[in-house]
């Protein structure tokens, strides 16, 4: 399939004297289902705040032939670049349809902003449907139940068109039931568009990964198919050696970097 | 030459009373990020404990001292009290707590009023600090200013020495860098919170006390003063001490030169719209802490 | 749903259509029109009790002044009711607050007049307080009792000046500095009307005279920064301050002042916003020996000041100061009172008619009311503080002086208005 | 930290199933029509309807208010400025055509105050009817324009923003006083006869400018109404409620917050712009900070988010305080800050977020009520 590429060459972000990434170089290609796992604190989400111009990075970052980093937010995003935060962040206070119409809607001009929402634009009520909302369009976003609210953030991410989606934790705290519907989407998505993933759920990311890599310590430590990964011994010695769920030990002022 | 000399000085001591009324908010503002517009009715508070005091110990030297740890006492409990009635039900809403606090700085405003009657009252000054120091060449140093000074860096120096040595300076710290992780590590967070601003209220007491020997005492005292506080807060860079100590010396003594060449009121106008402009170009002030929360 | 907008757009333009040729269909006179303009407000003559208003801030930062005008407006209210009211009828007080605002002021005068109905109306202080609510007594043909000196440059048909305009304080001022050979004057007041237009007077005044203005600064209203004023004072090499700072400014100005090594006898200062209640919470130790400018003080022999002095502290309290705005509040109810004893009538025009020559023998000594300019004569009087905190009258002007708000009688005031 | 189940203030209020949902807000439109363009003028002295004019000026600006805090979670502490800019270009224009009227060139304060000469250059072009009436709203939107460019593109925070505007309401405030000559210092501009060739004084005409802003009122009401439930409407709630977010949808919220809080600075020129037939004065003590937070406190009350709501509370807080203030100074300020305490400590949503409230707090015995957390 055809599609930009994203590109990752040294990049590092530092807090005040803090190397949270530290050089790493990463290659996703077009139609990739990419999984990033790593232990807490091993940068994954910070790799993908620097990607999405939320924190300061060094290094390069190319999205198809274009540069990212320096780019403000909102403009990389216009590139088809979204993601999904940990905690999922939808507005609460606006019903399912107009949270999908308002990710819809970042390249209308004036005219149709100042005018009331006429009808169900196309992306939406496709979005609508690939979820499984339709049935709760009107319902407030902030009454969904968790499940839920992860499918509209990644509702929202379809109708922004973005080539590229970078989902946080998308199943954290899902049942069973929610994770295989989730992963078939995310399947189901990746066929036209690049997904990453991190997660921290090995069983979800043995089933659906079609790629892995492996961060550690802001360092990319293996990179392959599941298989590869999880027989290179380096990647069990600092994780999946010890356990295959979660690691639960809450680190120190790292773990409060990963919170934001 | 001489006129410089002087008008530093007097920028020097403007500085002073600023940084004495700002410290407070350095930490309910600074550290806690709690927009208390009531601060000015604490400063209002200690002004009038002097008074109070001065009516009942004639005299006024020892009245003035005994003010200091009574005024910060009062306008403590004050601040305390505050935070348990009202602002710890609103950490999550800043904004809010700006109004909220802005009806009850009305109120306070209106009790005073009741009680002490709207008319102004004075303090006689310590004959101590009525005259002043000749530094030689037509160039003086108000007692009353030296005073306010002096008492200005040692609170700046006894802030700085809690803030950093004692117990519960870490944990006031550790509240502020990260609430949840300091809960979990078994910090009474809610308590540390009202420590934290009787602290903050009881530090713009003494500030009241210190103001008893610049201007009158009334009703508004404190609230002609607010603003001006939190700017050099703001100016300063939110939760730094030396910020608020460099800000509000650069502002007095701005304020100083400005009045010395234009008027008063045109200074006035010059170092808000400054004040302004700076914050445009660095919104975060001359210091700051850089944490990934606040990016 | 297109359907709906349209409804709505019609509901629209029916709005506008209503508002609009409502309002057109209302207009009344033009500006130039004087037929229909205005619409005397009829005062309520008819009961036993006629209301009267008292127009004071009762809140707000001026409050601490206002009070005491406020205070002696209503001592005069019970004596004259006392004494038997006025025309037969007992007076009524309707106390309004104006709250320190001009807008508000505005409002209640309004109120006063319309909703009470008052005969007329005593009070203001600030100037501002008094030009927002000229065009309202002006609109209804109503009366004002203004008690406060100002800064002159004003005679409005409808108000009655009973405090001093620039001819009875400031010129008499001018001239005892100028006896005293203090020529070179430093002018501090505070930034708003009357201290700028007192100073105007004072420059033509020094110009005029072979005095010099050495230097004129003014402090915000409320401001307690004075290093910087003193210090240009201290370097400007004046004999004397002229301070026309309000009162509050004052306490930090004196502080700073005595501060700096400044005193009465090193480079006096004559002040004429400080009167007795002031000087009370500024602290004689600041002001012991500075000069004020007034037409009244508490000492001022005689009496009638004695019988004043006495009713207002046996209503308000032993050791509370009168000061001159309340003297000439209280007086002000008394010339009215005369006036419409003279028309014979409430009636607006004929106590204006009736005005012009009513004597009375006030506290301050004898005051008649001008009837062309609706000020009224009043000597001047020069005082000094002192360290007991009474202020004692050290010079007066003689006799009366007749008030010349636009200062038409001085050849060097030509270019001021 | 414990999670507060304080009721936030409600974007979208469910209808009362009566009425169709697309039918209420005309149904209200005209209602308020009704009483405002008839009820009052005919049942009112002139006295009260000119009161009622005030209030209704101070409606407007919570119109503003309402959109830009309470859709916006923009908090709009400066609206004194902007009022202020409103009213004394209309003021400018209207003692310029009363001097003209008796043959002066120059205001009577300029004469009396100022040096008497010549009408500064920044007078002269308002002497033109139109450009005075288009800069009593442009001049407060191109301010806010300039001061929201550089506020929101450098992501200022909220209590910076609020500080922020408090200094510019006292350096405007503190500026006017010191320019005494050319602009009437703390008297402001006063003694106002005509508007545009009508005779204040006239009773008849007073009614004329009552219709004019009661009918303003409505037209704002409306379009804000409008704006509210257009696309941009709810680009602003989504704003509000998470901008980090909104930003990763490929939106400015600079630009977004912008448009809402220029529009805000205009509708307070246009009340301030009006405030003055009405009441005959402008003056610095409109602009400073306790007015400016006090333009706020009737949105508050009423219900920040609810049009409707912000409206009536400012008229409600303003006749408050003048009956009040009259008899009970002082029990009007402690009222004045109970409200304050209240309406925003304990019910963020206003009066009119009462009912939903007292619902909520019924069925929440018998199910438990979905919480919904503020945004840190």
């Amino acid at each position: 399939m055809s599609g930009e590429q994203l590109t990752v060459r040294g990049l590092r972000v530092t807090f005040d004297g803090f190397t949270a990434v530290d050089g790493v170089d990463l290659d996703i290609h077009p139609g990739d289902l990419r999984f990033l796992i790593g232990p807490n604190g091993a940068g994954k989400t910070t790799l993908v705040d620097a990607v999405t111009g939320l924190v300061k990075a060094t290094g390069s970052v190319r999205f198809g032939d274009q540069d990212l980093l320096g780019r403000p937010v909102h403009k990389i995003a216009r590139m088809g670049i979204g993601r999904t935060f940990q905690t999922a962040t939808v507005f609460d206070r606006l019903t399912v349809l107009q949270n999908l119409d308002i990710a819809a809607g970042a390249g209308r001009g004036p005219w149709t902003m100042l005018r009331p929402r006429k009808n169900i634009p196309e992306p939406v009520a496709k979005a609508l449907e690939t979820t499984g909302l339709t049935h709760l369009r009107d319902r407030l976003a902030g009454t969904l139940a968790h499940g839920q609210k992860q499918w509209l953030e990644i509702g929202m991410l379809l109708v922004q068109d973005v080539r590229l989606l970078l989902l946080d934790e998308p199943v954290a705290g899902m049942s069973h039931d929610e994770r295989e519907a989730t992963g078939t989407l995310l399947q189901h998505i990746s066929a036209d568009r690049t997904v990453v993933v991190i997660e921290h759920d090995m069983d979800f990311m043995r089933s659906y990964a079609r790629s892995v890599s492996v961060l550690h310590a802001g360092k990319v430590l293996s990179e392959g198919t599941v298989a590869e990964v999880q027989a290179d011994t380096r990647v069990q010695e600092v994780y999946l050696g010890r356990t295959t769920q979660p690691d639960p030990a809450p680190a120190t002022a790292v773990a409060v970097a990963e919170e934001a | 030459m001489t006129v410089v000399l002087n008008q530093s000085l007097t920028g020097i001591s403007i500085g002073a009373v600023l940084l004495l009324i700002a410290l407070g908010l350095t930490l309910t503002f600074g550290q806690m990020g709690v927009i208390n517009m009531a601060h000015g009715e604490f400063i209002m508070a200690g002004a009038y404990t002097t008074y109070v005091l001065q009516k009942s110990i004639s005299s006024a030297g020892l009245s003035l001292l005994a003010a200091l740890p009574i005024a910060f006492l009062a306008a403590g409990a004050m601040g305390a009290l505050l935070e348990w009635l009202l602002i710890r039900r609103l950490y999550t809403r800043p904004l809010d707590t700006l109004l909220v606090t802005w009806g009850v700085s009305l109120m306070l405003q209106q009790l005073a009023r009741d009680i002490f009657g709207a008319p102004n009252v004075q303090t006689t000054a310590p004959d101590l600090l009525t005259g002043n120091i000749a530094l030689g060449g037509g160039i003086t140093f108000a007692n009353n200013r030296l005073f306010i000074l002096g008492l200005a860096l040692l609170s700046v120096l006894a802030l700085t020495l809690v803030l950093k040595l004692t117990p519960l300076g870490r944990r006031i710290r550790a509240v502020v860098q990260n609430r949840d992780l300091a809960e979990v590590s078994g910090i009474a967070t809610g308590q540390v919170d009202r420590i934290t601003f009787f602290i903050g209220s009881g530090l713009a007491g003494i500030a009241g006390v210190a103001l008893t020997l610049v201007g009158p005492i009334g009703p508004t005292t404190g609230t002609n003063y607010i603003v001006d506080a939190f700017l050099v807060v703001v100016v300063g860079g939110i939760g730094q001490l030396k910020g608020s100590v460099i800000t509000a010396f650069a502002l007095g003594i701005l304020q100083s030169v400005l009045e010395y060449s234009t008027t008063l009121s045109v200074a006035k106008v010059i170092v808000l719209v400054a004040i302004v402009a700076f914050l445009q170009w660095r919104p975060q002030g001359l210091y700051t802490l850089r944490t990934r929360s606040l990016a | 749903m297109s359907g709906f907008s349209i409804s709505r757009r019609g509901l629209l333009a029916g709005i506008s259509a209503v508002g609009t040729s409502a309002a057109l269909g209302a207009c009344g006179a033009k500006t130039g029109d004087t037929t229909s303009t205005g619409s005397g407000a009829k005062a309520d003559t008819s009961g036993d009790t006629v209301k009267v208003g008292l127009l004071n801030s009762l809140s707000g930062t001026m409050a601490i002044s206002e009070v005491t005008v406020h205070n002696a407006l209503l001592l005069a209210v019970k004596e004259i009711n006392a004494s038997g009211g006025v025309l037969g009828k007992k007076l009524e007080p309707v106390s309004q607050d104006g709250a320190s605002d001009w807008p508000t002021f505005a409002e209640k005068a309004e109120t006063l007049i319309k909703d009470d109905k008052v005969v007329a109306t005593f009070g203001c202080w600030t100037s501002a307080s008094r030009k927002a609510v000229k065009p309202v007594f002006e609109r209804y043909k109503s009366l004002l009792f203004y008690p406060v000196q100002y800064e002159g440059l004003e005679q409005s048909p409808y108000i009655f000046y009973t405090g001093a305009t620039t001819n009875q304080q400031i010129v008499p001022a001018l001239d005892y500095l100028k006896k005293r050979g203090l020529t070179k004057l430093y002018l501090v007041g505070s930034d708003y009307v009357f201290p700028r237009t007192a100073n105007k007077i004072i420059k033509a005044y020094a110009k005029a005279n072979g005095m010099h203005v050495v230097g004129e600064d003014y402090a915000p209203l409320g401001s307690t920064e004075f290093g910087t004023i003193v210090n240009k004072v201290k370097d400007a090499g004046a004999d004397a301050v002229f301070n026309t700072l309000n009162g509050d400014s004052n306490v930090a100005f004196f502080k700073e002042y005595k501060s700096a090594g400044l005193t009465a006898k090193s480079l006096p200062v004559l002040s004429v916003s400080i009167a007795e209640e002031e000087v009370k919470s500024i602290g004689t130790q600041y002001l012991d020996g500075q000069l004020t400018a007034w037409n009244y003080y508490e000492t001022t022999p005689g009496a009638a000041n004695t019988k004043f002095v006495a009713a207002y502290q046996a209503a308000y309290g032993k050791g509370k100061p009168t000061s001159d705005p309340m003297e000439a509040a209280y007086i002000s109810l008394y010339l009215w009172k005369a006036m419409v004893e003279k028309a014979g009538s409430f009636d607006v025009t004929k106590v204006k008619a009736a005005s012009d020559g009513i004597e009375l023998d006030a506290p301050e000594g004898k005051v008649t009311v001008d009837g062309a300019t609706q000020h009224v004569y009043k000597t001047a009087r020069i005082g000094k503080v002192g360290s007991d905190g009474l202020i004692t009258e050290v010079w007066n002007s003689g006799k009366p002086v007749k008030p010349d708000p636009y200062l038409k009688g001085y050849s060097w005031a030509s270019q001021l208005s | 930290m414990t999670t507060t189940t304080t009721p936030a203030p409600a974007a979208v209020t469910p209808p009362p199933p009566s009425l169709p949902k697309r039918l209420r807000a005309p149904a209200a439109l005209a209602l308020g029509a009704v009483l405002l363009l008839g009820l009052a003028p005919a049942v009112l002295s002139d006295f009260r309807l000119n009161l009622l004019a005030k209030y209704l000026c101070y409606a407007i600006v919570a119109v503003g208010v309402s959109l830009a805090w309470g859709r916006g979670g923009l908090m709009v502490l400066g609206q004194g400025v902007f009022f202020g800019l409103g009213g004394y270009a209309m003021a400018m224009h209207l003692k310029l055509t009363d001097a003209a009227a008796t043959g002066e060139t120059l205001p009577d304060f300029m004469q009396l105050y100022g040096t008497g000469e010549t009408l500064p250059w920044w007078w002269k072009p308002f002497a033109d009817p139109a450009f005075a009436l288009a800069m009593t709203v442009l001049l407060p939107m191109t301010l806010a324009a300039l001061l929201g460019f550089f506020v929101f593109r450098r992501r200022v925070k909220g209590a910076y923003f609020a500080i922020l505007s408090q200094a510019l309401a006292a350096a405007l405030s503190i500026w006017l006083i010191g320019q005494q000559a050319t602009t009437g210092g703390t008297n402001g501009l006063t003694d106002i006869h005509g508007f545009f060739g009508y005779s204040l004084d006239d009773p008849v005409n007073q009614r004329m400018v009552y219709l004019i802003i009661a009918t303003v009122l409505l037209l704002l009401m409306t379009g804000a109404r409008r704006l509210f439930t257009s696309r941009y409407g709810e680009l602003l709630v989504a704003v509000r409620d998470s901008e980090e977010r909104v930003r990763f949808l490929g939106y400015d919220p600079a630009n977004v917050k912008l448009v809402a809080y220029v529009l805000a600075a205009g509708t307070a020129g246009l009340a301030g712009a009006l405030f003055v037939p009405a009441v005959g004065i402008i003056s610095p003590a409109l602009i400073g900070i306790v007015p400016s937070i006090g333009f706020v406190i009737g949105a508050a009350v009423g219900g920040r988010a609810s049009l409707v709501g912000a409206v009536l509370g400012a008229i409600a807080v303003a006749w408050t305080q003048s009956t009040l203030s009259d008899a009970f100074p002082a029990a009007w300020t402690y009222l004045q800050g109970l409200l304050f305490v209240v309406a925003v400590g304990f019910l963020p949503g206003g009066l009119a977020s009462l009912g939903a409230v007292l619902r909520r707090r019924r069925t929440a015995t018998a199910t438990t009520a979905p919480t919904t957390g503020e945004r840190p």
